[in-house]
């Protein structure tokens, strides 16, 4: 299992801010383009990706246990 | 607290902050405090609201000061970011380098709020008299290299 | 307190300082906070004099303000000032700039403390283990043409 | 009558803050050359000049009333 983060207008558009799949070995790209496409997200493609808290590649593969968060651009500060 | 890179809810003492940093091997200190401002671009703030992704923005906050360490050498840094609903001039982010000169306590805390605005998962959404949105203008302000954050940052404040 | 720029015999209050300036037209502050440093150069200092001519160096600060007001338009500075006994760590001074935009602060803070150190008439002594002097490198690290203060300071903190 | 102001290594030489004298019309430096020589100020040189806390030249001449101060190289901050 992974849990999936969502924030900001991304949080908004999914409705909530965690989503947990029953899914590992997965590329983040497939998470987006398959396991999220029911989302409808338009504005996921602008969000960085990280993977246990620090950035990461699309096509870095996710195991269970993983926490992937999308981070639509930050405006801290 | 013990933190000295810390996300809250609650408002920000600025001498909390502050105090992390002042020690006798410092003869400078530079703060830098984000406030809310109530006109952008002619256009009337009413409130923010701030959300964070709290557990990776205090990691990424100490990256920013280590960092720091590395370009600067002898500094010690101290940062604060607040969630939630903020007011008209209610303080947003504090910053406090601590070097010997202070030529250095400048540039690493400018250096400090540039990085915040590039790669620390913090939003905020602004709430005008006729709408709402949140902001995070990197797509149109910077470039992204497979998204993950690079480049500077041109947003206000 | 209603003076933006002030001398004083007590402790300064960062709170004050800051709060003198916090305004809904900005966005960003850049303090300034200058602390006594321990060691300079390998020499320790047990503790530091400050002396000032209060009056005219009031009137100078309050000018450092009329200046970052000229060069960075929408600005509102207040620096405060100690004098007497200062020991390690101590605030020797807080110089607080807002503005709406933060490029500006970082620019008009860093500039009100290089004036302050070529031309606010505030003299400090220190007090070594070994010895006291009262410091002023100016002959040595800037220019002076016919003794009125002009050129850039070289001095520590 | 005009009051001197001395600070710094300047008021330890002097022994005092401030010395009143009984003369006007003069120029600074006929002050620091003439009425100020008794004290041998080393340094006065080095000092900037304040008439009415206003930074001056050597050549302002000094009338009644004047407070003139010798600003030794600062260093405050």
């Amino acid at each position: 299992m992974i849990d999936v983060l969502f924030f900001a207008e991304l949080q908004e558009a999914v409705g909530q801010e965690k989503v947990s799949l029953q899914i590992e070995g997965i590329t983040v790209k497939d998470l987006k383009t398959k396991w999220l496409a029911e989302y409808e997200l338009d504005n996921i493609d602008d969000a960085m990706v990280a993977v246990n808290e620090e950035y990461a590649q699309e096509d870095t593969v996710l195991a269970s246990g993983d926490v992937i968060a999308f981070i639509p651009p930050v405006s801290g500060g | 607290m013990e933190k000295n890179f810390w996300i809250t809810n609650e408002a920000i003492e600025i001498n909390d902050v502050v105090n992390k940093v002042v020690r006798p091997e410092a003869g400078a200190v530079n703060t830098f405090i984000g406030t809310v401002r109530e006109f952008t671009k002619g256009k009337r703030t009413l409130y923010l609201e701030y959300q964070a992704y709290a557990s990776m923005a205090e990691k990424k906050l100490e990256e920013i000061g280590r960092e720091i360490d590395q370009k600067w050498g002898d500094a010690k840094t101290a940062i604060a970011h607040r969630t939630g609903r903020l007011d008209i001039s209610d303080i947003a982010v504090v910053i406090a380098v601590s070097t010997p000169h202070r030529k250095d306590a400048f540039e690493a805390s400018r250096y400090a709020i540039e990085r915040i605005k590039e790669m620390v998962p913090i939003w905020k959404k602004e709430n005008w008299e006729d709408g709402t949105l949140w902001i995070g203008d990197q797509k149109e302000t910077k470039s992204y290299k497979e998204n993950t954050p690079i480049g500077e940052d041109h947003t206000n404040d």
